[in-house]
């Protein structure tokens, strides 16, 4: 069978079809020569490095950017002038890895967006019935109105809705759905109601791509799994010939090294960092935090963490009740484009604003050291950029948040906030920041760490437990196992 | 018998020197004839900025505060027809002065600024007979005051070929605008025998002649004492010779006994009165100069005398 | 080539380049008569707008919603106060510039205090302010025109080689601007702010402090302009900083500092403030009348900035 | 402020009710600040509570709230115009003139000037202009032409308009009537209708709207035509009411319509905007700035600040709600 032959038959059964898809940035060659498909009834698990390449592949699928070369082919027929509106038509819905809903809109309104045939009269209803039946499916106990403004939404609550909003059908076909991290910003519980949908959808006979950093997400779902590196197609292969190791050497990550446990928690010492008590907590209970301490904060997501790691940050300004803080803190923010990124500045000013005391000589900032600075975590944590002058906005979604972490770390703080600090971050670097986290904790700098991955708490020396805005538990890491954690988030409060 | 009546003066604009010895002006005579009882109130009411639309709402809103007379100096001569028309229906008397309004039902205390633009042309021709190029500041724009001026200066202009404005440039009766405009003329303008103006804004001409070191013209005066000093600072110099005029800010303190008048029941007060100008010539301007305030303006007070024997004038 | 290519990035550049092409259209209409005089006028009268300019523009750069409105009524009370306490005598000079730089400075300590204490947007809480500044300056200055001492206004009116001096001074001071915008904690704290106030917060950035700050510096730098026009115009005087509500703004938009905030631009300051004054010089050398010379402004405005295009998006 | 962008994360719905509850008393603050102007009103003049009071103290504020809601709609789409009072004043020349001499050609002149508005929000849209250059370019037009169409104020409304605005319905006085009816269209337009929610979502998040296939070309266009109609009807209303023309007439209209939209509770960013709160902050606007300033019978030197004063207690009277709310 000559290639051709062979294209065109699959092409005829595929929902979509890539072929040498290539897509340039300036200098930077975001993807080059990429061939993909997805089949109908299958899902496609993407992984691969911060920046190989993923979401850009993923916009060209959802036609919002155009390839500089190849072909896009859909149900068989080859599209020239592909669009948004087109793969709407042909039943190809994206949700973005950067969250796509207006704030200052309601959830039905959000979903008429959508939804061109969404209009006319009684359309607010239609909207509404339309979503809240569809997160009703997903996320059984969603607790969001169809009616609540997305801008007073949580960050976890705007991920259901876009992934909800993505599967609501109404005039338009719907063969595929493109999942871009959509579980990123959910916790366990709610990641795990959203990917048993997905295998309903998919047994259902439509197809879906999965794409996430947290390997067992996709080992579990997917039927296919594709991995990227640097821009190209490395592997392609059924998921279960695939295993965590095999895919983390595909990616190009050294090794799965896990040196997590081997250190025996501390003694008890060090003198007190931080010492805070929620505003809500009704008992004694509070959370103390030593010098050298990862302290992490776990729960389901929204239940006070990031409450909690605000007030301790305000407290080191301006005296607050209830919070005691001894040393200067610095941030790692979750939800980077609303609380980290500064989207005018280059990727080496981003990292360089917490300290720019320290980069001064005489009066004025040292360009010079700021760029060292720079340099010197790009190095550290393998930011992917030919030139950190760069914008921001030019990093994949991974590696600015890799820049954030740069600017806490190379702060004068000795607290680090961690506010869910690893979404969207890249199986090889979460191993390079555990261990530089532990690293940095082994000198004297504390860790205060939400997270919504159970499998971040391991690095833990102490775990507060959060529900409705209190601690309801306390465990030491040794205490520490993923059902104790499911039990008091579920369990009734103290 | 007016001793019950109650009279609101509207005014739009209260930031430059003619403006303050309007409302001066006004006090002084006000207080005075309340204290004598012969009016049972006169307040005075300020807007910002000389706008059409705030000036009024606040004709409407002094109709609902029941005054019985309103002298108002506004800020358009018909956009607040309408507001006047209400006040009018209301049985209000309406008297306007400096910025008249067009109204039938209002009463009008008129200076004949087309006149007075003419003059400034007839005043040149004396100081300068041989004629020559004129530089044109007007006033500010869209409005009926700048309009009547230049009208006047042209028909002067007109009448004495010998002068030509080679340029022309907006001051909007400012200082600061005025001495700006000038300046950034000044450099491509041929030379220029004399400035005619609208009043207020010869000063900051002098200034922008000084600033660039082109030689003085001749320029009209508006009466202000910053303006009237520099002449007497030039005359002293070398016998430096101009005129000036400008509509007197007590023209507000007529206005007031006009519609006193009115209120008392005079029925044969014409709604257009005419009242001349202020203007100083070479031989009477030192006179006057001391008793101008330091950056004021020149002013003449009506008293109800004044007043009477002015209305009598303009009943033919 | 290079060098074109280079400059045409910048955003100032076009507004020097508008300023250019209104002075050559100016002297090609004269025959070249004057054209020295015009650059010299220019920069004096440019000068005003510059300094209080850059104090918009920090302000502005803020972000969106940040603007200080009160500009001009602080220019003319500040005008008012300096004439005031100089009385004429040269002496009092460096007393007289204190107390309008004092002033100028408590105006926008109150404009912050308002924002930040009442929670009021900063457009209407500066609107407001300037309204009561106005009542305060006619009860203070009662609309008289009152002097500068002489030394004073000949030293606003000194030139050098047909350079103005004060023009001299105000382009070290907007070199000082650029300097303490891009190189010192000041300056990134203020585009910090203006990009993601939260972010900032977040980041360590005293907002509080800074925004405090970038009032006050803009009332201050009202409060020299005001003093120095009143040197320059031969008297302080209510109307003095009117025109200064648009053109401050003006000069620092089309100067190429973007109104969303967290990006600013000091040369194109200079540039948009001698191109206003030269394209007041052609219009007025031209002898078109009020409307027409309205008219052209506003289309030559809109021209050059659709010229010069907007930013490009960040992905 | 930014303030309220810094929306900190909701988490159990009864915070969440909380938020919604602040969220509603925000959306009732314009109210409160109107009510309250109206209190003070009735304490010091009882008099103008009344249909002939009213009818007085409100007119002028129909076409403020219509230039309001004109700019409201530009700042809907996160732009600014600095250019809407000089529009009014240049759609006041021509209604008095050539609407009033030769319709056919004062109409097809208001529609171009629509047009001219729609076309204006297309070159900002596609050359990724600042608004507030080019609408500060604009105003200079506007004004220009304005004095190009009437040298000299003058001019007289068309009759129909004069007998429009001096409409004298029985029991609610007319200005009322036309405040309600303009905020309830305008809501039902941006607020309720498909379209509306699209129109708005490009204020919110525009690549959000590019990325689900919506033309943000279309949607600038449509907001900037909506603001020249508008600002066409509020030049109209004004004359109506004045009953003729000066080029100037408008000017003042720029900074009260942009208040007007922030007291109404609208932000500069992010498409959070509110046609009923716009009117009523128009409405606020203009009762404090005339009618309660008049009633207070203040020193004249020191009239021109109380207009400051009252706005600024206006809006501090919010702060101890939103200080609760915090
Ligand atoms: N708008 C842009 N401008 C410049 N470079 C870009 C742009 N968008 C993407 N890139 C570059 O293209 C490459 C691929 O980025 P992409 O976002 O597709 O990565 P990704 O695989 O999705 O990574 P992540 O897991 O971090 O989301 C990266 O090197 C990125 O820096
Ligand atoms: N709890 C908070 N959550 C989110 N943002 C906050 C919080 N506290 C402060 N901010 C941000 O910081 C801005 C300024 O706050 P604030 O006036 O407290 O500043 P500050 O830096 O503490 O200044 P200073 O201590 O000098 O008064 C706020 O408008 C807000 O954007
Ligand atoms: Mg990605
Ligand atoms: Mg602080």
């Amino acid at each position: 069978m000559s290639g051709a032959e062979k294209n065109f038959r699959a092409a005829n059964v595929d929902i979509i079809r890539l072929d040498g898809a290539e897509k340039h940035f300036g200098a930077v060659r975001a993807l080059g020569g990429v061939d993909f498909h997805v089949g109908p009834g299958e899902c496609v698990g993407l992984v691969g490095h911060n920046g190989a390449g993923k979401s850009t592949l993923m916009h060209m699928v959802a036609g919002t950017l155009a390839p500089d070369s190849g072909k896009i082919g859909v149900h068989g027929g080859i599209e020239d002038n592909y669009s948004v509106s087109r793969a709407q038509k042909l039943g190809i819905r994206c949700v973005f890895q950067e969250l796509s809903l207006c704030p200052n809109l309601s959830v039905a309104e959000n979903t008429r967006i959508n939804h061109a045939s969404l209009s006319g009269l009684g359309w607010r209803r239609r909207a509404a019935t339309l979503i809240t039946a569809k997160l009703d499916e997903i996320f059984p106990d969603h607790g969001i109105s169809a009616w609540d403004i997305v801008g007073d939404l949580s960050i976890g609550r705007r991920q259901m809705v876009e992934v909800a909003r993505a599967f609501t059908v109404t005039q338009d076909r719907l063969d595929l759905v493109i999942l871009d991290e959509p579980t990123s910003s959910l916790d366990a519980h709610t990641a795990g109601q959203l990917l048993a949908f997905v295998r309903r959808f998919v047994a259902a006979g439509k197809s879906c791509i999965l794409i996430s950093h947290v390997l067992g997400e996709v080992l579990r779902n997917a039927d296919r799994i594709v991995v990227m590196r640097d821009g190209k197609v490395v592997v392609a292969d059924a998921a279960n010939a695939f295993d965590r190791d095999r895919l983390v050497t595909a990616m190009g990550g050294a090794e799965a090294h896990r040196g997590t446990m081997t250190e025996t928690a501390k003694a008890e010492a060090g003198p007190l960092r931080v010492r805070a008590r929620p505003a809500r907590q009704a008992d004694g209970k509070e959370l103390v935090a030593r010098a050298g301490e990862i302290i992490g904060l776990a729960g389901l997501a929204g239940h006070g963490q990031t409450d909690l790691l605000l007030a301790i940050f305000a407290a080191a300004q301006r005296i607050r009740p209830g919070i005691e803080v001894t040393a200067p803190v610095a941030l790692v923010a979750g939800d980077r484009q609303s609380d980290g990124i500064f989207p005018q500045w280059s990727i080496a000013e981003n990292i360089g604003i917490r300290s720019l005391a320290r980069l001064r000589n005489g009066l004025l900032i040292s360009p010079q050291r700021e760029a060292e600075l720079a340099a010197f975590w790009q190095q550290k944590i393998g930011i992917r950029t030919p030139d950190m002058n760069n914008n921001i906005f030019s990093l994949s979604g991974g590696n600015q948040q890799k820049a954030l972490f740069a600017r806490a770390l190379g702060s004068d703080a000795e607290i680090v906030l961690m506010d869910d600090p690893m979404r969207g971050v890249d199986i090889g670097t979460k191993l390079e920041v555990y261990d530089l986290v532990r690293e940095e904790a082994r000198n004297g700098r504390t860790f205060l760490w939400y997270t919504t991955e159970t499998e971040e708490l391991d690095n833990c020396d102490h775990i507060y437990v959060f529900k409705n805005g209190r601690i309801v538990a306390n465990l030491t890491r040794d205490e520490l196992t993923e059902e104790k954690i499911i039990q008091s988030s579920f369990g009734d409060a103290a | 018998d007016t001793s019950g009546k109650k009279i609101a003066f509207s005014n739009n604009y209260a930031g430059n020197s003619w403006r303050q010895a309007m409302l001066d002006s006004y006090g002084i005579v006000t207080k005075k004839a309340v204290a004598d009882k012969i009016v049972g109130a006169a307040d005075i009411f300020t807007t910002a900025d000389k706008e059409v639309p705030t000036q009024a709402a606040q004709v409407q809103n002094l109709i609902l505060q029941g005054y019985d007379a309103i002298v108002i100096n506004a800020a358009s001569p018909d956009a607040l027809n309408g507001a006047i028309k209400q006040a009018c229906d209301a049985g209000i008397v309406v008297v306007s002065f400096d910025g008249t309004v067009t109204e039938p039902c209002a009463y009008r205390v008129v200076v004949d600024f087309k006149d007075m633009g003419k003059q400034e042309v007839e005043q040149m021709a004396k100081f300068q007979p041989k004629g020559g190029n004129l530089l044109e500041i007007r006033g500010l724009a869209g409005t009926s005051i700048d309009d009547a001026i230049h009208a006047g200066i042209l028909e002067g202009v007109a009448a004495h070929p010998e002068f030509k404005i080679v340029g022309s440039v907006t001051g909007d009766w400012d200082q600061t605008t005025a001495q700006k405009a000038v300046a950034t003329i000044l450099p491509s303008l041929p030379d220029v025998v004399g400035i005619v103006d609208q009043g207020g804004d010869g000063y900051g001409a002098a200034q922008a002649f000084a600033a660039a070191g082109k030689p003085r013209p001749t320029i009209i005066m508006g009466n202000r004492q910053d303006e009237l000093k520099w002449w007497k600072e030039q005359k002293d110099k070398d016998g430096y010779k101009t005129w000036s005029a400008s509509i007197a800010p007590g023209v507000s303190s007529l206005a007031f006994w006009v519609a006193q008048q009115v209120l008392d029941g005079r029925k044969d007060i014409p709604h257009d009165l005419l009242v001349p100008y202020l203007a100083f010539t070479q031989d009477d301007f030192e006179a006057a100069l001391p008793k101008i305030k330091e950056g004021g303006v020149a002013t003449h007070e009506y008293t109800q005398e004044d007043a009477l024997a002015a209305i009598k004038a303009n009943i033919k | 080539m290079i060098l074109v290519k280079s400059l045409a990035g910048k955003p100032w550049v076009w507004s020097f380049l508008g300023a250019l092409l209104v002075w050559l259209a100016t002297i090609a209409f004269t025959g070249g008569y004057g054209a020295g005089g015009m650059v010299t006028a220019a920069l004096s009268l440019a000068v005003f707008t510059v300094i209080v300019g850059v104090g918009q523009m920090f302000v502005i750069t803020l972000g969106p919603g940040n603007v200080d409105l009160s500009l001009p009524a602080n220019i003319g009370l500040a005008s008012a106060v300096a004439m005031k306490v100089m009385a004429g005598s040269d002496s009092m000079i460096v007393v007289g510039l204190l107390a309008a730089l004092a002033c100028g400075a408590a105006i926008g300590a109150v404009n912050y205090l308002l924002i930040w204490a009442l929670r009021i947007p900063p457009i209407i809480a500066t609107l407001s302010a300037s309204f009561i500044i106005q009542s305060i300056d006619i009860s203070y200055g009662r609309g008289l025109q009152i002097k500068p001492p002489p030394g004073f206004a000949d030293f606003t009116n000194w030139q050098i080689l047909g350079v103005p001096v004060l023009a001299l001074l105000t382009v070290l001071f907007t070199i000082g601007a650029a300097i303490a915008l891009q190189r010192m904690i000041y300056g990134r704290s203020v585009l910090a702010i203006g990009q993601n106030i939260r972010a900032a917060w977040l980041a360590g950035v005293n907002v509080g402090r800074i925004r405090f700050l970038t009032y006050t510096l803009s009332g201050a730098l009202g409060g020299i302009d005001g003093a120095l026009l009143a040197g320059y115009f031969r008297g302080a005087n209510v109307d003095i900083g009117n025109e200064y509500l648009l053109a401050s703004i003006a000069v620092v938009v089309i100067g190429g500092t973007s109104v969303a905030g967290g990006k600013a631009n000091v040369p194109g300051v200079w540039g948009a403030a001698l191109f206003l004054v030269l394209l007041l010089t052609m219009l007025n050398t031209f002898g078109v009348s009020a409307g027409v010379r309205l008219l052209l402004t506003g289309l030559i405005i809109v021209g050059v900035i659709t010229a010069a295009g907007g930013e490009k998006a960040v992905r | 402020m930014t303030a309220a962008s810094l929306d900190t994360t909701a988490k159990t719905s009864a915070e969440r009710g909380a938020l919604a509850r602040a969220r509603l008393l925000r959306g009732l603050l314009p109210a409160l600040s109107l009510a309250l102007v109206l209190a003070a009103i009735a304490w010091l003049n009882p008099r103008a509570i009344s249909y002939f009071g009213f009818s007085l103290m409100l007119n002028l504020a129909i076409p403020i709230a219509l230039a309001t809601i004109a700019q409201m709609f530009v700042i809907a789409g996160n732009e600014l115009d600095l250019s809407i009072g000089t529009f009014v004043g240049f759609v006041g020349c021509v209604t008095a003139t050539w609407l009033k001499d030769a319709p056919l050609i004062g109409v097809a002149i208001l529609l171009g000037s629509i047009g001219i508005y729609a076309l204006l929000g297309a070159l900002i849209h596609l050359r990724n202009l600042p608004s507030i250059v080019v609408t500060l370019g604009m105003s200079f037009v506007w004004q220009g032409l304005a004095i190009l169409v009437l040298p000299k104020p003058g001019g007289k409304a068309p009759d129909w308009l004069l007998a429009t605005m001096s409409f004298k319905p029985p029991f609610i006085p007319f200005p009322i009537i036309a405040a309600l009816l303009i905020g309830l269209v305008v809501h039902f337009g941006l607020m309720r209708t498909s379209y509306g929610v699209i129109l708005r979502g490009s204020g919110g998040n525009p690549a959000a709207l590019k990325r689900a296939g919506w033309s943000l070309l279309r949607t600038k266009i449509v907001l900037f035509a909506l603001a020249g109609l508008f600002g066409v009807l509020s030049g109209m209303a004004l004359i109506g009411i004045t009953t003729s023309a000066d080029a100037n007439i408008g000017n003042g209209y720029t900074l009260l319509a942009i208040a007007g939209v922030i007291l109404g509770g609208g932000e500069f960013v992010g498409g959070r905007v509110s046609p009923i709160g716009a009117v009523i902050g128009a409405l606020t606007l203009a009762l404090a700035a005339s009618p309660l300033l008049t009633f207070m019978h203040i020193p004249p030197d020191w009239q021109v600040a109380a207009n400051g004063a009252i706005l600024i207690i206006v809006l501090a009277a919010r702060v101890l709600i939103s200080r609760k709310e915090r």
